[in-house]
């Protein structure tokens, strides 16, 4: 039974597990630097306590600071939230030696899944199609060759342990391997602690596809379908929609099932995603997300369940009550994240209301977007009976935001969804920097 | 001269006082004002503008930079645990207020996962009095005591 | 086909309209009075005409400059939105002679239930249960007396074409009903302009439900469930929920169907609703709203249908596409209305966001409630799997908002919604005069 | 000289001090101002302002409630229609710049559900502009000529 939880993150995240618990009548209590300390979540929370200065190393990564919090404030347990301590392994060790509860995976799956070899490992042992490449570090220079040759280039060297884009080398020629090869083990060493890297097919433009999954780690696995994640900008998503406009019945359903198959055999526990790379009618495994995404109010508008509830209750012990033949998806989601383009004062803030339409924030009028974090201002959420109404929605809602004080994605956020691309369904990860050479073109024509 | 918003009221009132008005009333979206001479009729108010957020109240003071002596400073937390101004339950106190500590005494400990975290003073000083609660959980950059620095 | 609709409302109706419109990729024009020039709805149109000064007569009722400027706006539609002209069979009646849609009955059927004697005929011709009393008009005093002595007191004297309260008189015994009965005929005449009154039996705290319904007028009916509307003040809705705390099953059924047998025989077409009183296991028909309602949302939330979209395509020709069987309501959802208790410039406005959260308001920072109108600033409406999570999450809402420059009745919702009483679903139409002298006699016990 | 907005205090007074007005009112997106001469009598003001939105520009000016002749008045539109300076579309127009009407005069005709609504003076005036443009919708509170009265 948990009865108070210890947020342990920030922003719009951290106002989301607030409402959670509040819905649950669950007290929740807020960590936070001195940055944040008139930010919406600490005065939403039912306890606010200061971990700690602006730096994430001293304050939302200061797990002694965090743990202590949590056993001072006679928390039950712990919410990673997404980023900063939500998949290290060793916090939720950490937390459970405590004797909280951690609101996630156990932490073995954690480690598991956070090695990307190890992780591929298990997907082929699941016989989920992984990208060609090698399953096993990369021993040598004449290791990474040979691989080379037999999987055909371009390749991507990443890091072992990596993660968010860091330490990856694409490599076009077998000429430019070498080279590569050594600078890929200098930043997985500097990055995460760890030179070991390994290789894969690189896909040049595929789309990003994820399954959104809830276990009980008591043998129920349902699937939530998917999310469709591929307009990005700098590997950073920017827009993500289910259905996904490009996928047939029958993949999906392959998706599906080979994603359940995955968690069924990590014996996983909480919410957590399974990534696909998109080309053609194939689909690659990629890596499991465990923990709860950013994107996740996308499959909770499409599911009408609450993905934050069902981690708290799973965590506490319950047993999922809902079957797959339970879960049913109805219309269409879109989601799009309206960042910062810059800190400071927002000095007018308005949100569009009414219906289809859900806005997750943490920001009000007066306050400040910090310039020590991550730019996120709001994620807007529509939800329609089908993708036409869902942009028109989407577009209806964009045209009555107002943001004065710092600059913005929305303008771009409306080119991209108002584009004959987006709305066709067919494009790739590509699309952002295309529809932006495509605007700086018409702005140099003028 | 100042813009209007940023006027402070000494000179909003003099600008009055000195001129040949009767009334005068402004509001800007900082604050809002009515004037209106004496013997003009009962009438005089002020009038304040909602919004503008008042500051928290447990802003923790920072310590000062300052490395003049007799200048009083704040000694924070600096990190989240459970405060105690003795090593054991019936041990004395490590400092009282009015104590002279040197650079580098104890002044307190903070017991986090289990641990005892002495804290030390970076300067020679004099306690004058402590803000924290003993056996009372403190955040980081809570106060726990004001000192003089000798 | 609609492709520009003419909205004949204001605040947050008109609003709601012109998202829809908006999402039908439908051209809205708003026409306003001066009162109303700096509104959301003026500024969020795609054309906005202002039609005369704050006086409703003048303005919002004024038939004539409504029709020109539709018909020089180069509109196709009017809708009426709820409130002023939307229950008016004349202005309905014009709007299809100047050849535009009337978003709504034909004038016919507004004609016929604004007559509540002819509406109470046809619902007994349909076999719905009515409230024991005259189905005509009572002609004099001795038939009163002798139509009381049968039905039994208290009863109640009702003005044929009235509503909104107003007419009525309530009669306990015998003496008193000559007296009733003179004042009854002249506040009808004054009123309504028809001295006609009929008499029914008074239910003295009964709960108020309503069927929502949808007609094609080409064949289809079907209704979406019920919503509760027991919790009022002075005749007022403040909260409005679906399911209803009280209904069994097989009265839910019964209602339903006698309301889609009633539509069927009205030959309704758009949206409606059928009101009804309910003392204990007895329900009796009171009336048709013949229009959309303020507490619309809630049914959209437990169906996933948008009623304003499905009333322009019903009023563009199209059938519905949709059966009894394809309504499937899902969860509990619960409107709580705030209103102001003093009209000025609000200060500073914050709605609650977040999940399960809906919010219909068209009112921003720095807007002025009308002195002019009705005090609605917003409808918040929750959307939940069951009844108790719903009022969890409706509390965790109404402790986001803030308001400040007008007086307002969220603290008085907020005792609602938290009281032990409504909390156990079983109170009737008396619960906030109840709760309010319970507050009194605490605040004078102190 | 600065522009409205972003004139300092002082400076504002000065200017009504130096006029002759009993009373002023200012309203700008930045601040709003009452001003009123000393001994000016029995007027006494209260603040509007709040919603820092500015007016919209298609404001009708009101028709001024003073009886003076010379005086520039502005006469809107009463209902909401097509706006007609000639009776038919061939036939001359009622009135033309500088033509002296009578009280009672036809000045142009307002077509609305094919009714021709004739708008009349109240008062004896010269047509100084024609401001809405003939065949185009007016709105209620449309301004659509200047006169002054006679």
């Amino acid at each position: 039974m948990i009865r108070s939880v210890l947020i342990a993150n920030r922003g719009e995240i951290a106002v989301r597990i607030i409402r959670a618990c509040r819905d649950l009548k669950i007290r929740s209590v807020l960590v936070y630097s001195t940055a944040d300390k008139d930010s919406l979540g600490v005065s939403l929370a039912d306890q606010a306590i200061c971990i700690g200065p602006p730096a994430t190393a001293q304050s939302y990564l200061n797990k002694k600071n965090i743990i202590a919090a949590a056993c001072l404030a006679r928390c039950d347990a712990i919410h990673p939230g997404v980023g900063f301590l939500s998949e290290n392994a060793d916090f939720a060790r950490d937390v459970e030696h405590a004797g909280l509860i951690f609101i996630g995976p156990k932490s073995e799956t954690i480690a598991l899944l956070g090695n990307k070899v190890a992780a591929r490992a298990t997907a082929l042992e699941c016989n989920l199609p992984i990208t060609p490449g090698s399953s096993e570090e990369i021993r040598d220079l004449d290791d990474a060759i040979s691989t080379a040759e037999r999987i055909g280039y371009p390749i991507i060297l990443k890091a072992a342990c990596g993660g968010g884009g860091r330490g990856m080398r694409i490599v076009y020629e077998k000429k430019d391997l070498a080279n590569a090869l050594q600078i890929a083990k200098k930043e997985a060493l500097a990055f995460f602690g760890d030179a070991s890297v390994h290789m894969e097919r690189y896909l040049e433009n595929p789309r990003h596809l994820e399954i959104q999954l809830l276990a009980d780690g008591q043998g129920t696995v349902v699937h939530l379908g998917e999310r469709d994640c591929s307009v990005q900008k700098n590997h950073q998503k920017l827009l993500e929609e289910s259905p996904s406009p490009i996928l047939t019945e029958e993949m999906r359903t392959r998706m599906c099932q080979d994603s359940v198959k995955l968690f069924e055999k990590l014996g996983y526990r909480g919410a957590g995603t399974v990534e696909y790379l998109v080309e053609g009618n194939q689909y690659y495994f990629m890596e499991v997300n465990a923990r709860l995404q950013v994107e996740h109010p996308v499959s909770e508008l499409v599911s009408g369940l609450d993905l934050v509830k069902a981690q708290i209750e799973i965590a506490s012990g319950k047993k999922l009550t809902i079957t797959q033949d339970d879960v049913r998806l109805k219309g269409y989601a879109l989601e799009c994240r309206i960042n910062g383009k810059s800190a400071g004062t927002i000095t007018d803030l308005n949100f569009p209301l009414g219906p289809h339409v859900r806005i997750d924030s943490h920001l009000l009028p007066n306050s400040v977007l910090s310039p020590y974090y991550d730019p996120l201002i709001a994620k807007i959420i529509v939800h329609t009976p089908n993708r036409d109404q869902g942009l028109a929605t989407m577009l209806r809602a964009l045209s009555e935001v107002r943001i004065e004080g710092i600059e913005t994605n929305l303008e771009e956020q409306k080119l991209l969804i108002s584009s004959v691309e987006f709305g066709s369904g067919r494009f790739g990860t590509d699309l952002y920097v295309k529809l932006w050479e495509k605007q700086e073109k018409k702005s140099r024509g003028k | 001269m100042d813009s209007i918003e940023h006027m402070d009221l000494a000179s909003v009132i003099a600008l009055f006082e000195e001129s040949s008005l009767g009334e005068m009333e402004l509001t800007c979206s900082r604050y809002s004002l009515k004037f209106k001479r004496q013997g003009e009729g009962s009438y005089v108010a002020s009038a304040p503008v909602a919004g503008q957020k008042t500051p928290k109240a447990e802003k923790p003071v920072a310590e000062s930079k300052s490395e003049e002596s007799g200048v009083i400073e704040t000694i924070t937390s600096p990190i989240v645990g459970t405060f105690y101004l003795t090593p054991a339950p019936d041990a004395p106190a490590y400092v009282q207020v009015g104590d002279l500590v040197e650079e580098g005494g104890i002044i307190c400990t903070i017991e986090a996962m289990k641990m005892m975290n002495q804290l030390q003073t970076d300067f020679p000083c004099e306690i004058v009095s402590v803000l924290a609660k003993p056996e009372e959980m403190v955040e980081f950059g809570q106060p726990l005591f004001t000192v003089r620095r000798r």
